[in-house]
């Protein structure tokens, strides 16, 4: 396995405001650094805690909750 | 074991230009669970998506990632696709390569890493998705429009035409909306009032429509199809159904001096009042913050003591001479609750205020107007009964100039947008200038024109040759009184030559901005403004009346500002949307809701208190306590699901498992 | 009592010396202490500003740092408050230009001070009720055109006082003398500053076409509160006269200086001339001739209409009488006849 | 009232980027934010006897041409902020003039001398003393302009009046102070 260059941070983005917000920076072409993985969760109520400590166990650098 | 197939769109270069789309493919063959991978020029295609059905076909497949677009784009797209594959449409899952990554993203190895990431983590969720099947819900066929102007009149009209019932919400005591208030229009000058009130008339006379004028949304529950909505209605203090219009009890109303905001309060109006002669319906309102009446005390209350003066009679004159008995100074507010299937938008917009414009006097020159103000008083049925004067004196004015861009294209002071419609309505004012006083001289200070549409361009040609309006290339520095008269200080940057010129009026073309309380109502719709206000669509060019909850709809000048035309437009649109909602007896539920596996269930109630639908509720079966979940009510939030500690709770589609899956697979280096 | 630190200014010092005597007899008066600040130096100005910016922000920084121990700085010079309030917005930050200030010795503490100009401190102090019970001899009558000019108000974002475009504090302030402040509409038209010495023409067109104005609407005198603009604006009357269509001398003088006659200060640290001083005179005793004519006339007019109330209630009380006369009359002339018909 | 005379020379084959990026650094302001309404030629006070209008040194700056370098306009703005106050854009005129008038010292284009040696006695002046000396400030203008008489109207009368003191005020810690010019060196161009 390569070593990774970037780090992996996990967003939770709820599906209304901030997934559509990622979205839109997209439509503008905003450059962001390529390091967050977005996952999209209903409604930041469907956030359990027990996301992030996977997230963390699993090696994550970083979760990011929006919403 | 799953068999997942993962098929990568190329979305043209958008995708394949950033991200190395094969070698995605490639490596996504070897993730656990991945049967078939391939990748694809444009997977939405009728080419592609057949592609993606033989493969499912072929391979056997028994779920699907697309890693593609956003899933605001195509979701329902492929799931249709899979369907046809004979698969469950919900046994699918997008990983967004195209907004997320390829867009974003500057550095091609880094975008090509972070695209197989989430192609992992979706082929990590869609392996334990099950097969949904939506439930179905009632359609209730009446629609409410809030908002009685141009635009909401012609949905209504249109609306009722197909048959369907509606009700009509208007906030001012009469519809007519901001056209009533005009004067003529571009480019026919056609008079407004001509062609608007008798569509009024039709509104009032449709037995389709019921007209709730001087009433305002108050809160909107339920779904598409089965809204629950509260209307107030505000105490006019005159009974709608007695009375019949004849106004004596206008002519009798002794308060006078009340600035009537039909004519930006350039002119007076009663304390009982229409806000003009053709509003509809033609019913009075008692305004309770100046009527007498309402505001002195009962004198039965009040107990006099010796050697004190009995307190005055209470007014009421207007009770008195009404001749149906209809004023009913003990009307209160009533709070109508009805169902609707659809609600359609038609708020409108406001005039940009340019009282922050200082160096055009803010407001305090007299003899500086806004364009509505204009509007009013060439109208022959304005408070000047149609004579251009200047307001300072009342004299005719020799010299009116006309500047553009009031607020529009301002970021400092106002609005970065253009507002769209001030270049025309400032020809037709020009022109209506020229034509009410032929010896005045009319200059108009312009950035640039804007006149795209049907007969626009030809329209100001005509204001500049045969009208002769003087078009002058520049933004106005300042406009200030002396001796007086107007000094506007300008420079004309195409001859380049600094302008200093007198004037007796001055006309600001006032940009159009949102109503200030849009975000309130659009907040209790449970909806979504842009950042200056006006109520965002679903998609600006494919989906332009649809609003981001589903069943609500909007039209006209509250989605961002236009013409009548393009209002009348989107009125009809709406009204098509509404008529397609409409022709379904019942609607798909989204099956991607909350289910409680009453097993597992302790009956803590912790999701019966954080639901915010109020969904839930606790049932007892056989003596044992469990929550359920009402999934017509159920919007798919997941918050229960995250209070549930035995893990009783579980939103379909999004499960515990699903997004642990997820982010596990994410995570793999 | 309060105390400030004080920035004269370069012009304070020699050319405005009336100026600096007005703002230090009216401050003192009202019980606020000016501590100058100690070996102040030049604030730059726009001039140093336009070689180089920096350099301009590291100047008047170091009078910023200077008065840091003192408190907030007043500054006359509608120039020197510019220069310094842009100064401290640059220093608010750690930036290269605070660097070179501990370089060489100067320390300035973010948000220590903040700098008002001497129409803001003024003005400060007539909100907060100061000049109450000490304006002894008020410039009734006295019509005065407020002049703002450019830095005073402009730009917004830095100056961060009055309107921009229609200031009124110097108003309001000229309203608490007694004086009468004019609409007018050259308020804050630019007098053309230092290029008075580049081009001379061009400046002094500029300069007659705000002394018009203020002609024209009709003032005995404008308020300033900048250096430079009184430099242009009070000199060279006569020249413009001849040449640019100047229609009449009008006296211009600090705002200051208007509120120290007002409250009766001794005319040596003012320096208003005599002429100006017999015409604040002059207008104050048409003002109180003129109000006690008006106080007459609305007695007389009382008077009149207590006359007429009181022969119009006579007048219904004999009508009064003469109608119960006839009824009482009719009546027994009725029960009359009635008896006659019995 | 005059014209601007338009003093512009040349032809415009491409847009000089190299020189337009320089603007912007010195100045602080983003040229492409304007879109040449002309509000800021409307209100400047002394554009009507320039050569140039403040919008056409906007354009020209946005272009990167040279010729804007050679104009008058740059050198005689006069800070008053009318345009930066009711600029749309918030865009700021006179710090592009600021930036255009350093540069055109640099390359040796400047226009006015007088306004270049306003500016630089000035800065000589305090540099030395710590403080402006007026009479002095006056002198060296009116050695620079050749212009001894007009103002001699107004200068006597001040000088008889002591209002231009010939000894000036010097402050205690020229030392420090001096630093404060060469800490900035390399930003001053």
């Amino acid at each position: 396995m390569v070593e990774n260059p970037e780090f992996k941070v996990i967003g939770f983005f709820c599906n209304w405001c901030s997934y559509a917000g990622a979205d839109l920076a997209g439509n503008m072409r905003l450059n962001y650094p390529a390091d967050v993985r977005i996952l999209r969760i209903p409604c930041t109520g469907r956030m359990d805690p027990l996301f992030a400590l996977k997230a963390l166990l699993e090696g994550a650098d970083g979760v990011m909750v929006s919403g | 074991m799953a068999r997942v197939g993962v098929f990568i769109c190329h979305c043209g270069s958008n995708i394949a230009g950033k991200v190395d789309v094969e070698a995605v493919a490639r490596e996504s063959a070897s993730i656990p669970g991945v049967a078939y991978s391939s990748h694809n020029k444009y997977s939405c295609s009728e080419a592609g998506q057949k592609t993606i059905i033989d493969a499912i076909k072929e391979n056997r497949l028994d779920r699907v990632v697309i890693g593609a677009c956003s899933p605001k784009m195509h979701e329902n797209t492929f799931r249709n696709t899979i369907r046809q594959a004979g698969l469950n449409p919900y046994m699918l899952e997008i990983a967004n390569l195209r907004e997320h990554v390829s867009w974003v993203t500057e550095d091609r190895d880094a975008a090509t890493r972070k695209a197989l990431d989430l192609v992992r983590s979706a082929v990590g969720k869609v392996a334990f998705a099950k097969p949904l099947t939506p439930g179905k819900v009632p359609v209730e066929k009446r629609a409410l429009i809030i908002g009685g102007g141009i635009a909401g009149i012609q949905a209504a009209l249109d609306i009722a035409g197909m048959g369907y019932e509606v009700v009509l919400v208007e906030r001012e005591p009469s519809i007519g909306g901001r056209m009533a208030q005009l004067d003529k229009t571009f480019p026919t000058l056609d008079c407004s009032a001509c062609i608007l009130s008798p569509r009024m008339v039709d509104v009032a006379q449709n037995p389709n429509i019921r007209l709730l004028s001087y009433s305002e949304v108050e809160s909107v529950g339920g779904y598409v199809g089965n809204f629950d909505v509260v209307i107030r209605k505000k105490a006019r203090y005159v009974n709608e159904s007695k009375c019949t219009g004849c106004l004596e009890c206008v002519s009798k109303c002794p308060v006078r001096k009340i600035p009537n905001e039909f004519e930006n309060g350039k002119a007076m109006r009663r304390a009982i009042y229409v806000p003009f002669a053709q509003s509809v319906p033609k019913v009075p309102v008692i305004d309770k913050n100046h009527c007498q009446y309402l505001l002195s005390p009962d004198p039965s209350t009040i107990e006099v003591k010796e050697g004190e003066r009995k307190p005055r009679r209470r007014c009421g004159a207007c009770k008195i001479v009404c001749g149906q008995d209809a004023i009913d100074f003990e009307q209160q507010d009533e709070f109508i609750k009805e169902k609707f299937g659809a609600i359609v938008l038609a708020t409108g917009f406001n005039p940009f205020d340019h009282s922050k414009y200082g160096e055009y006097g803010a407001g305090r020159i007299p003899d500086v107007i806004t364009a509505l103000d204009f509007e009013r008083m060439v109208n022959s049925s304005g408070p000047t009964e149609g004579k251009i004067l200047r307001p300072s004196n009342g004299e005719k004015p020799q010299r009116v100039v006309f500047i553009q861009c009031v607020g529009s294209r301002d970021e400092a002071k106002g609005v970065p947008y253009c507002s769209r419609i001030c270049c025309m309505f400032t020809a037709k004012q020009a022109i209506l200038t020229r034509e009410k006083l032929p010896d005045a001289e009319v200059f108009v200070f312009y950035m640039d024109i804007r006149a795209a549409g049907k007969g626009y361009e030809e329209f100001v040609r005509r204001a500049q040759m045969e009208y002769g309006a003087e078009y002058i290339r520049g933004r106005v520095s300042r406009v200030y009184e002396s001796d007086g008269r107007l000094i506007v200080k300008a420079a004309d940057t195409l001859a380049g030559l600094p302008v200093e010129m007198e004037a007796d009026l001055v006309v600001l073309a006032t940009g159009s901005v949102a109503r200030e309380d849009a975000f309130e109502l659009a907040s209790a719709i449970g909806i979504t403004t842009d950042s200056y206000g006006f109520i965002s669509e679903v998609h600006p060019k494919l989906k332009p009346v649809e609003i981001p909850r589903e069943g609500v709809f909007a039209c006209g000048a509250c989605l961002s500002p236009r013409d009548i035309p393009d209002t009348v437009a989107t009125a009809g649109a709406v009204a098509a949307k509404v008529g397609i909602l409409f022709s379904k007896d019942f609607l798909e539920s989204d099956p991607m809701v909350a289910e409680i596996d009453p097993f597992k269930c302790a009956a803590c109630g912790a999701c019966v208190a954080v639901c915010p639908y109020s969904a839930i509720t606790m049932e007892e079966f056989r003596g044992k306590k469990f929550a359920k979940v009402n999934e017509a009510m159920c919007q798919g939030c997941g918050t229960c699901t995250a209070a549930c500690r035995p893990g009783a709770a579980q939103l379909k589609g999004q499960t515990d498992e699903q997004i642990l899956r997820s982010v596990e697979a994410v995570l793999q280096w | 009592m309060k105390t400030y630190a004080y920035y004269p200014g370069c012009s304070l010092e020699a050319s405005s010396r009336e100026y600096d005597t007005s703002v230090r007899a009216v401050f003192n008066k009202i019980g606020i202490e000016l501590k100058e600040v100690p070996d102040w130096s030049c604030c730059g100005s726009s001039q140093a500003h336009k070689i180089d910016g920096d350099m301009a922000a590291a100047i008047a920084g170091r009078n910023l740092a200077l008065a840091s121990s003192i408190g907030d700085i007043i500054a006359p010079c509608a120039s020197c408050s510019m220069s310094l309030k842009e100064a401290q917005i640059e220093l608010e930050h750690d930036g290269p230009i605070r660097r070179v200030l501990v370089e060489a010795g100067y320390e300035y503490l973010p948000g220590s001070v903040s700098v008002l100009s001497a129409v803001e401190a003024a003005y400060q102090a007539v909100e907060s009720g100061l000049f109450e019970g000490k304006i002894s001899s008020p410039l009734l009558g006295l019509k005065v055109a407020s002049y703002y000019g450019c830095l005073l108000v402009r730009p917004p974002k830095i100056a961060q006082f009055d309107d921009p475009e229609n200031p009124v504090s110097m108003d309001r302030i000229m309203e608490m003398a007694g004086a009468k402040p004019v609409e007018w509409s050259h308020k804050v038209d630019c007098c053309g500053n230092a290029y008075i010495l580049v081009d001379r023409n061009m400046t002094l067109n500029l300069v007659s076409n705000i002394l018009n104005a203020a002609v024209k609407a009709d003032a005995d005198v404008i308020a300033a509160a900048c250096p430079l603009c009184m430099q242009n604006l009070a000199e060279r009357q006569a020249q413009m006269q001849q040449r640019y269509g100047l229609k009449r001398k009008i006296p211009v003088v600090y705002f200051t200086q208007l509120i120290g006659a007002a409250m009766g200060l001794d005319n040596r640290m003012l320096g208003l001339k005599d002429d100006l001083l017999k015409l604040i005179d002059i207008r104050r005793q048409e003002e109180i001739a003129a109000r006690e004519a008006g106080r007459k006339a609305k007695e007389a007019e009382e008077r009149a209409k207590e006359a007429r109330r009181k022969a119009a209630a006579e007048k219904e009380k004999a009508a009064k009488e003469a109608k119960e006369k006839e009824s009482t009359e009719k009546e027994s002339s009725g029960t009359k006849e009635a008896g006659e018909a019995g | 009232m005059r014209g601007y005379s338009m003093k512009v020379s040349g032809q415009l084959r491409s847009i000089n980027t190299h020189l337009k990026r320089e603007i912007e650094k010195l100045s602080g302001q983003k040229l492409d934010a304007c879109y040449l309404c002309g509000k800021c030629s409307a209100g400047c006070p002394v554009a009507p006897y320039q050569d140039i209008a403040p919008h056409v040194v906007m354009r020209l700056a946005q272009l990167g041409h040279k010729s804007v370098l050679e104009s008058k306009m740059i050198w005689n703005c006069v800070s008053c902020g009318t345009c930066v106050t009711r600029c749309p854009n918030n865009v700021d005129p006179a710090k592009v003039c600021e930036a255009l008038s350093r540069i055109s010292k640099r390359e040796g284009l400047v226009n006015s001398k007088v306004a270049l040696a306003l500016r630089e006695k000035f800065v000589d002046l305090i540099k030395n003393r710590g403080r402006v000396h007026e009479l002095t400030l006056v002198i060296q203008l009116k050695m620079a302009s050749g212009d001894w008489f007009s103002d001699l109207d107004v200068g006597i009368p001040m000088f008889l009046q002591g209002r231009l003191p010939i000894s000036g005020h010097r402050i205690k810690d020229l030392k420090n102070f001096k630093k404060l010019f060469e800490g900035n060196k390399e930003g001053n161009k």
